[in-house]
Formats: C-alpha cells, sequence, structure tokens
C-alpha cells in the first residue's frame, strides 16, 4: 500500500498500510516508544478508501486486515486513529492463537498482577490507566495475555483509548501534554482520546508477571465488594474471551488453572478515587493473606 | 471490611461436592439429583460479542450493487420505469436502524411505503451478498 | 497483483521460499491468507526450516487447523446422530468429506459451514429432524423459503442454537437456475460409506463438484483453495483409484460438467503442475484410447481462445496482492461471528445452577 | 434434544477416559470434552453420574434403574420434585449427556 508502517506491542507485531499519509504519521506519532522496525508481522491491518473516490471526496476509512468483519461500517479519515486501533483490536481477538486472550486489563506491582475484566463501560479500561499513573506498572487496558504454558500474565500495553468523561480525569491526572493524541470528536463511542502509557510500562512490556488477583469492577454504583466463586469466574472469562473455544484443550488447561488459583472479588465503586482506593486495600489484604 | 455478605462461605476453597465419604462422616451424602424438566448442563460457546463490538455497527447497502436498478413494494430489483418502485437508498443502513425499522419504524430518509420495499429487499439477502451478515445477526434470537 | 502465483509455488515447491526476505514472506504469508489458503501453506512448510518469526505464525496457524477440524468432525457427527432415523444417505461434501475420508486434501484445508447432500424426497424429513435437534433457521422467519425450494440446491442454512455451527443442506451440487444439471441420482447412489455411516461423494463425483462449485456456481470466489483441493484430489485418486480418468470422464459428461471439469484441470495444471488426466490431443501415429493411462476429451475445443480464457480465469483467481487486497471480500471467512453478538447465556445459565446447588447444600 | 426419552430403556456408557477432561471449579465441574473440543459445566448430580458409569468402566452399558442402583449405594438421593420417579429425572439427566456426547449411548434398541 502506498503508506505503510510497523508497530509491535506486547509480543503482537502488526503492519499497517494505508491509503493515506495522515494515519500513519499519526500512529508513528502515537506509538513513538514501542518498536517500530520491520518484522515479519503476526497481523496486518489495512486502513483502505471504501472506493477509489473516497479517497479524497468525503474519504471514508474501512477497516479490514488479514481477519475482517463482514458488513462493518467504514469511518471517516479524521478518525483513521480509531480505525487502526479497531482493526488492530479485531485482529488480536479474532486470530491471536498464542495466549489466552481475555478482554481485560492490568496493572501490576512487585511482580504480582491485577486483572480487571468486565463489560465495556465498566471502568476497567480507566482504572488501569489511574493506577498506571500511581506507582503501578500498566499492563493493558483492553486485551491480557495468559500465557498457558507458564500462567503468566503477558502485557500488552497498547495506548490507553479514552472514552468522554474519563479523557478530562486523565489530563487532569497527567501532566505531560505530550502523552495524549489528537482529539476524536462524533466517533460512534462518543469523543475519544489516546493516552501513552508511561515509558517505563512500554520499556518493560516484554516482562511477564505472575497473576495474583482478579477483579470485575463496576464504575458509577455504590461500592460494595463481593467474592466471586470460581465457576462464575470462569464462565465470565471464558465469555470475556474471543479465543478460549480456539485454543482448545490448552484454553480450558489454562482458564481452569486460572480461576482456582487466584483470587477473585466484584467491585462497585462511585468514582475514580474511590476504585484506586478499593484496588489498593484488596491488594494489601491478599498481600498479608499470602503472607501468612 | 469486605466480604461481608458473604463471608460464612469460608475460605477459598469452598466447601466442595467430595466432602463427603472422604471425611469419614457418619451420615451420608445427599445427591440432588434436580427434576425431569431441568438441566444440569451448561456449554460454553465461542465468545465474540466482544469483538463484533469493537467494530462498531454493520452497514447493510440496499441494494448491493444497483446497475441502475429500482426496488420494487416486495423487494425485488427490478428496471427503473417499473411503475410504484423506488430509487436504490443513497446511503446504507446500519444494523441498529434495521433493528429499529423491523419493530415498525421508518428506515431514516424514507417514507413507509419505500421502508417497507427497503426492508422486502433485506429480507431477501443471501448468504454472501453484501448486508446479510449483518442482518443475520440482528436475527439471531437473544435468550 | 500476482502474489497469487507465488502462492502457488510455495506450495509446490516449498523450498522455494527459502531464499525469501521477511518483506517476501510478509507479501506471501498476506497473499496465502487472503486466498484462504494460509492452512495449507502452514502445512506445506511444516517440514522446512522457515525464520522463527515466520514459524510463530505459522505455528499458530497449525493450531487453528486442527481445532478447526476437529470442530468440523464433531459437527458432522452431531448431524450422523440427529439424522439416524432418516433412512437415507447423508453424504459429506467439501472439505468435511475431504476430512472425513482422511483425503490428503483435507490437510491445512479451513473448514467452514458443514455441507451435506440427501436425496430431494428426503428433504423434508431432514429439515423436521435437525431441527427437532437444535437447529434453527438462521433468518428466523424463513419467508423466502419459497424461494430457496424453487430456485436453490439447498435449504436456506440453518445454524446449531448452542453450537453456533451452520449446516447447509443441499439437494444437488448446482442452483436448479444453473445451466448444467447434474444428475443428483447418480451421485447420491455412487456415494461411498464410510466406516462412521457417513458417506462421501464417489472420486470421480468428487472431482465434478469441485469443478462445479469453481466455474458454473458463481464468480471464482475462493479460486485458488477450490484449485489445490482439485490439485490433491486428482493426485490421490490417479494414485489410489482404477481406472479413474475414464470414471472421471464419463461422470463429467454425465453431469453436463465436461467443459467444467477440463477447464479445473487445466487451470489446477498450470498452478500446481496437476498431472494431466486427460490426454489434450491425439498422439500423432497412436490409437489415442490404448496409448496410455489418459484419454481423450472434446479435442475440438483445443484452441488459441481457449487457451485466451484459461488465461484470464488465472488471472482472476490468482489476483491478490501483499497486502491482501483482492476484489471480493472475504465475506465467509468471518462469517462466524454472526449469531455471536450479544448472547451470552452460558453465564447466566451458571450462576443459575449454582444458585440452585448452593441452596440445596445449604439445606 | 435427542434425548431417547421415548425409548424403552436407552443403555449408556462412560467414554474411554481419555475422552474427557474433568476440573472441579467452585462448586461446578469443568469437563472438556476432547473429541468436540467443547467445554461443559456441571452441575450435581452430573459429575457423580459420570463417576459411576466410570467404575463400571468404559463400554459397559448401563440402563437409567442400573445406574440408580449404583449411585444408590454411595449417597442418599433426592429429586426436586417428590411426585417424579428418580429413574425418570436420571433417565432425563443420562439423555442430556449422551446428547452432548459426554456418555456413549448404546447402538442396540
Amino acid at each position: 500500500m502506498r503508506h505503510s508502517c510497523f508497530i509491535t506491542v506486547g509480543p503482537a507485531r502488526f503492519r499497517i498500510g494505508s491509503d493515506w499519509r495522515a494515519p500513519i504519521d499519526l500512529l508513528r506519532s502515537l506509538y513513538r516508544d514501542y518498536p517500530l522496525e520491520q518484522v515479519v508481522p503476526d497481523f496486518t491491518v489495512r486502513l483502505q478508501a471504501t472506493s477509489a473516490l473516497r479517497r479524497w471526496i468525503r474519504p471514508a476509512v474501512s477497516i479490514a486486515g488479514d481477519f475482517t468483519l463482514p458488513d462493518a461500517a467504514p469511518l471517516p479519515l479524521s478518525q483513521a486513529l480509531l480505525a487502526a486501533e479497531m482493526a488492530m483490536n479485531l485482529q488480536m481477538a479474532l486470530g491471536w492463537r498464542r495466549h489466552l486472550l481475555l478482554h481485560a486489563s492490568a496493572v501490576s506491582r512487585g511482580g504480582r498482577a491485577v486483572i480487571m475484566t468486565g463489560v465495556s463501560g465498566a471502568g476497567k479500561s480507566t482504572l488501569s490507566a489511574l493506577l498506571g499513573e500511581r506507582g503501578w506498572r500498566f499492563l493493558g487496558d483492553e486485551f491480557v495475555l495468559l500465557d498457558p504454558d507458564s500462567g503468566m500474565i503477558v502485557p500488552f500495553p497498547r495506548p490507553v483509548s479514552l472514552k468522554n468523561a474519563a479523557i478530562a480525569a486523565m489530563e487532569h491526572e497527567v501532566d505531560d501534554d505530550d502523552r495524549f493524541g489528537p482529539v476524536l470528536r462524533d466517533t460512534p463511542k462518543g469523543t475519544i482520546r489516546h493516552l501513552r502509557p508511561r515509558t517505563e510500562a512500554i520499556g518493560l512490556m516484554t516482562r511477564e508477571t505472575q497473576p495474583a488477583l482478579l477483579l470485575f469492577p463496576r464504575f458509577g454504583e455504590p461500592r460494595a465488594v463481593r467474592r466471586v466463586d470460581e465457576a462464575e469466574c470462569f464462565v465470565r472469562l471464558t465469555q470475556a474471551s474471543t479465543n478460549y473455544v480456539a485454543l482448545g484443550e490448552r484454553g480450558f488447561d489454562a482458564l481452569t488453572h486460572f480461576v482456582r488459583s487466584i483470587p477473585a472479588r466484584a467491585i462497585d465503586y462511585t468514582d475514580g478515587e474511590e476504585g484506586v482506593e478499593m484496588v489498593e486495600r484488596l491488594w494489601s489484604e491478599q498481600g498479608v493473606k499470602a503472607a501468612a | 471490611m469486605m466480604d461481608a455478605n458473604e463471608d460464612s462461605h469460608g475460605g477459598n476453597k469452598s466447601a466442595c461436592s467430595d466432602g463427603g465419604d472422604a471425611l469419614g462422616k457418619t451420615s451420608r451424602r445427599t445427591l440432588l439429583i434436580g427434576a425431569v424438566a431441568t438441566s444440569a448442563v451448561v456449554s460454553i460457546r465461542p465468545a465474540l460479542a466482544q469483538a463484533a463490538g469493537s467494530v462498531l455497527n454493520c452497514m447493510i447497502p440496499v441494494p448491493e450493487h444497483g446497475n441502475g436498478k429500482f426496488i420494487d413494494a416486495a423487494g425485488k430489483l427490478v428496471s427503473p420505469d417499473t411503475p410504484g418502485a423506488f430509487p436504490p437508498s443513497p446511503r446504507d443502513f446500519t444494523g441498529e436502524e434495521v433493528h429499529q425499522a423491523l419493530q415498525g419504524r421508518n428506515l431514516p430518509g424514507t417514507s413507509r411505503e419505500q421502508s417497507r420495499a427497503y426492508l422486502n429487499y433485506i429480507r431477501k439477502l443471501q448468504n454472501g451478498q453484501s448486508g446479510f451478515t449483518c442482518y443475520a445477526s440482528l436475527q439471531m434470537p437473544r435468550r | 497483483m500476482t502474489d497469487g502465483w507465488s502462492v502457488a509455488r510455495a506450495l509446490t515447491d516449498p523450498q522455494s521460499a527459502a531464499g525469501l526476505e521477511p518483506a517476501g514472506w510478509t507479501r506471501l504469508l498476506s497473499a496465502a491468507r487472503a486466498l484462504s489458503l494460509i492452512g495449507t501453506l502452514a502445512e506445506a512448510m511444516a517440514d522446512n526450516g522457515v525464520p522463527a518469526e515466520v514459524e510463530r505464525v505459522l505455528g499458530d496457524v497449525r493450531r487453528s487447523n486442527i481445532a478447526g477440524q476437529r470442530q468440523a468432525l464433531w459437527e458432522a457427527e452431531c448431524a450422523k446422530a440427529a439424522l439416524a432415523t432418516y433412512s437415507g444417505k447423508v453424504i459429506l461434501l467439501k472439505g468435511t468429506a475431504f476430512a472425513a475420508a482422511g483425503y490428503r486434501a483435507a490437510l491445512g484445508r479451513s473448514i467452514g459451514d458443514l455441507d451435506i447432500l440427501v436425496d430431494r424426497s428426503g428433504i423434508e424429513q431432514v429439515e423436521a429432524l435437525l431441527l427437532s435437534a437444535g437447529w434453527e433457521w438462521v433468518k428466523p422467519d424463513p419467508y423466502d423459503d419459497a424461494y430457496y425450494r424453487k430456485w436453490m440446491h439447498e435449504l436456506p442454512p440453518m445454524i446449531h442454537a448452542s453450537r453456533d455451527r451452520m449446516i447447509d443442506v443441499h439437494h444437488t451440487i448446482l442452483p436448479l437456475t444453473a445451466k448444467p444439471r447434474p444428475d443428483a441420482a447418480a451421485l447420491i447412489a455412487d456415494a461411498r460409506a464410510l466406516p462412521s455411516g457417513l458417506f462421501v461423494l464417489s472420486p470421480a463425483d468428487i472431482i465434478c463438484h469441485a469443478a462445479a462449485h469453481l466455474l458454473a456456481d458463481g464468480d471464482l470466489s475462493g479460486g485458488m483453495r477450490n484449485l489445490w483441493d482439485i490439485d490433491r484430489l486428482v493426485r490421490q485418486f490417479a494414485a489410489e483409484e482404477r481406472d479413474f480418468a475414464e470414471r472421471l470422464a464419463d461422470r463429467a459428461r454425465l453431469h453436463g460438467l465436461t467443459g467444467a471439469v477440463s477447464r479445473a484441470l487445466r487451470l489446477s495444471q498450470r498452478l500446481f503442475n496437476t498431472p494431466p488426466v486427460f490426454r489434450r490431443k491425439p498422439e500423432p501415429g497412436a490409437g489415442a484410447e490404448q496409448s496410455g493411462p489418459g484419454i481423450r476429451l472434446s479435442p475440438e475445443s483445443t484452441s488459441a481462445k481457449r487457451h485466451i480464457s484459461d488465461a484470464l480465469f488465472l488471472r482472476r483467481i490468482t489476483a491478490v496482492d501483499g497486502w491482501g487486497r483482492k476484489t471480493r471480500k472475504l465475506t465467509r471467512q468471518a462469517f462466524f461471528i454472526r449469531s455471536h453478538a450479544l448472547r451470552m447465556p452460558p453465564l447466566m445459565l451458571a450462576r443459575h445452577l449454582w444458585t440452585k446447588w448452593r441452596m440445596g447444600r445449604r439445606d | 434434544m435427542l434425548g431417547p426419552r421415548n425409548m424403552v430403556a436407552a443403555r449408556y456408557a462412560a467414554l474411554p477416559a481419555a475422552a474427557l477432561k474433568r476440573v472441579q471449579v467452585g462448586g461446578l465441574e469443568a469437563i472438556y470434552h476432547l473429541p468436540s473440543g467443547i467445554t461443559h459445566l456441571l452441575a450435581e448430580p452430573v459429575p457423580d453420574l459420570l463417576d459411576a458409569l466410570a467404575r463400571l468402566g468404559p463400554g459397559r452399558f448401563a440402563d437409567a434403574a442400573e445406574v440408580l442402583q449404583l449411585i444408590a449405594d454411595r449417597f442418599d438421593i433426592e429429586g426436586d420434585d417428590p411426585a417424579e420417579p428418580h429413574e425418570a429425572v436420571l433417565a432425563e439427566r443420562l439423555a442430556e449427556l449422551a446428547a452432548l456426547g459426554l456418555i456413549a449411548i448404546s447402538p442396540d434398541k
């Protein structure tokens, strides 16, 4: 294709081609701290004009690549960063086989990870971004990769995709304006702005960590904590995984081991501050338990 | 402070079903066998909702490749001079719009008859035609 | 737009890929994926040394192949169980048939929906049995049934409610609107039983079906994968089946598919060096019929015209670039998404079971 | 369901042990069925029924009444509805398992 770049996030390598120059420049800037050298990629993503005419007139980006969804709606060129993000997500969701892929966010401290999973809008992404600014290592806001052989968490720390109210919250949290991407307004998901993780988190993205705590956060609810049974964790995680079935026996072994080996809690919290505090508290309680 | 509602449930490894004879209890374990009409098995299915969600809306063009054809009331592609036939839609419809139209609302920017004709076209979509997947996913029962 | 040819070369001569640079591998992998031949490529390269970063990709693909084939064979088992009381033959078609029969064409082949062929007279019973065994219409108001039943060679697609797999029930192998009219009764009569009790088409009919599918049914979609099927099958059948060439010629004539079969064989020969089954023209001075294993078929069609149209077919079939772009959308590849959105019943059910179990425990 | 509910006394047997992988998760049992690649979650009494058939040995068929005997040796049995005979409830459980391919059903009727 006319314009292209390579991006490596965690263990996954992408080749991105585009009919326009602008999206590639934006990606190079947003991913400047990630390895960008040419490799044999795991996935190819294409940001292509829906028709020859659409390269120039009201340009529309169709989301394509090794794996595509039929009938997917195109996006205007001004939202090409979102198109790229969705296309990369789609490759991972449909094509990744090396790890059990969980739709979840994660942070770690002292080599041990908290995994947070829940439906879109539950706040897992923002919570991981907040924790990533407060002494935790950011491991990813969208996908958590679980190694079936070692049981370890493999980071996938792509830029955080902040939506709507979370944008202001993180702008308040992060002083360095340079870490934010452009504001994308009127996208199908509302307003979106990307936040580059701290350079340390990106630098450590090949280092695996031990899972220690599984959380099911729910934002905007009165504070509550509930123990989650292993069976419920198991079912919820099969539904939060896009490749559980495809991994077959390896997926089964990985997930049954995972839910049996770490504690799980559902937490409801009213705002980000409360969320952070509850994670910290649960974390220290777990620490006590592990030491005892 | 935590676990207020379920502290009674004990440690991480809860009392599992193999407890009975191993612990040498005097009374035998009771096995609950359910009822004729119930089920005791849940099968895990592929979950791609997140993936589908991450590409937002799907689109249905009406029609796929117009070639200048119009759409009659039954949803068939006909020549433009057919009485009562509607021109191709200038824009694709989203899955959500079609979903609402199936429940009685008009497709955006169309008259009642036009909307009905377009919907009839959409219902006739065959596997492999563009828009079919989108339409089929709207139709799947949500139990 | 000729990366299709590099895929063909890598498949027929895996060693030829040894000298590729990373950029060359990248193009090859993308083109193979777009042609639905990545699984085949992964198997072809399995015993070749490839760069580590290529092996990562191909290793994943091989794992997916295994899972996909297991799923396809299980689906066939389920259909067999559902149709246990149907007295006619249940004949597997396409990829599932190759896998179930253990043909080498199955190696690395991706398998989509389950396709079965039954006698037209039994189609209502088959439909009823499938519906009562958990399959449902993909479109729950199959009001266009009439259209399907009148014009198509299959029932409207059905999907299994809990396994989310589609089944296509055919009563012949081409739409009734197509010009050739394959002899469905003969296809069924000649079908071969597998140990499982399911059937596959006879070898000659399998080739006829593949050729019909390629050339008479639509627009060459999946053409290269189809031709690869034909190549592998022909190589195997020519070696293992008695009088395969004669049988194939007879069956092609019977089904009105002589042209399609001849062309498919010519195309696969051009792409994959498939050994010729039919002799092109009589050997000068020799009785053509007796002179070798091949037989003569429509010699009058040997012409420059045919040559040119073959070239056009090939151009279309190999039209994919190193970015995996081609003219036709991969609608089927990602089709399995269709039904999963917004369905999450296992969690609800499991919660229900769990609550019930716990209540029982606390009594 | 393909349950042979109307047939007289369908007979069932365990699959070879290698066909299933069973792991306790919380109050349920997760089971991976290798021939299909499908995971199922089983509630009581299903794991115990599988155990009973497994003890009998793969390839040795038993009908619901015999399975009831087998488990009655080890457990007190309780159904949800006292009006339903235990044997009928178990027949239902077994038919469900057979429909999923988790146990074998005897081909001879």
